[in-house]
């Protein structure tokens, strides 16, 4: 199980999906209408990294952030 | 040095600490970006959401950056809260050198404002909005769209 | 605002008045460079001669400048002995935008540099020796050679 | 008469010039060994405007700042 965290203004809590790999994750928020219109201008970090891959596999354990526009300062 | 504080920041407290800091460190020049929260919009102040995992590495990897020209990076920001004129971000750059000095606190404080994982709300009548149009698509969004 | 004092600067106060006038005028950026006197070449610390009427003349023509921008520009600078580890020099834009503060800090110290007529002096042995080889001759210098 | 002084490093006493323009006050320094070395590098201003033009006549009352290399901060 993947662990996935929605930060700031999305409000959602954090969600447990049985995926392998962003592909797959990515298909399943675009069909969740909590998610889906904020994807676009979300970038995504696995650990705490932020990735550019969607190819990405995923394996059990891994943390995935979806991470809203920002404005700090 | 990171630090992160619940609501408005102390900036006297913390100039004061940091310019200590600074001249132990024998370095000729120390810049500084202060973030004042101005009156516009009817506002009643702004608040804040940090991911601090990822605001770590991001700063750490700016750090990094900052050793090759032996400067040394500072930045201070509130987490929640934050009411008019108070202070919710400061950044600094601490180097030997001028040119090093205003040229990376531009820089640094551009990407900020471009990456760092904090999330801006409009404090009105007592409700939290947030600051969609002020706020900006992390480089690398849309990749699950 | 231009402050000249006899002497190392009281940073912490300085930066304090600073802050509570930057807080007054509503404005969301402050941005400031603080100088701070290195232990290098064996120098005990620095001294600074300047003439008031030019510099005075310099500072007003940047708050002109600055005043296209709705930004003010603060400087603090020392005549006579400044010793290690202390400040001799700040400068700093307050303004409503954060492009206007990091551009207009960048060019108001490097003019500042280049222009403002202050001589700095190595402080050895207890001599003032110019510091010839650092200083910059202002533009338009040669007209009587 | 003008009153020519010399600032910072050059340490001499202001003295008074009967001069009428710039040009004739630049003849009489370069010919003086305290000042000639100084002028390449010395920008020079009237009644505190720095200015660029040798033609400039001077009048009685005058005043010529001589502005060696300058290095604040």
């Amino acid at each position: 199980m993947v662990e996935v965290s929605f930060l700031g203004p999305i409000q959602e809590e954090p969600i447990s999906y049985d995926v392998s790999n962003l592909k797959e994750l990515s298909l399943i928020l675009k069909k969740d209408e909590r998610f889906s219109k904020w994807l676009e201008n979300c970038a995504v970090a696995l650990n705490d990294e932020i990735v550019y891959d969607l190819n990405l596999n995923l394996k059990d354990g891994d943390k995935v952030t979806i991470l809203p526009p920002v404005c700090g300062g | 040095m990171l630090e992160i504080y619940k609501g408005a920041l102390e900036v006297k407290e913390i100039e004061s600490r940091w310019l200590d800091l600074a001249i132990s460190q024998n370095c000729g020049a120390f810049i500084k970006f202060v973030g004042i929260v101005r009156d516009e919009n009817s506002i009643e102040g702004l608040s804040f959401d940090i991911y601090r995992p990822i605001l770590e590495r991001w700063f750490e990897s700016w750090q990094k950056r900052a050793d090759e020209n032996k400067a040394k990076l500072f930045m201070a920001h509130s987490e929640g809260d934050v009411l008019l004129g108070q202070s919710s971000y400061i950044a600094g750059v601490l180097s030997p050198k001028r040119r090093v000095a205003l040229e990376l606190i531009d820089e640094f404080v551009e990407d900020f404002k471009a990456s760092a994982p904090i999330w801006k709300y409009d404090l009105v009548g007592g409700e939290r909005i947030y600051a969609k149009d002020r706020s900006t698509a992390i480089k690398g969004s849309g990749l699950l769209a």
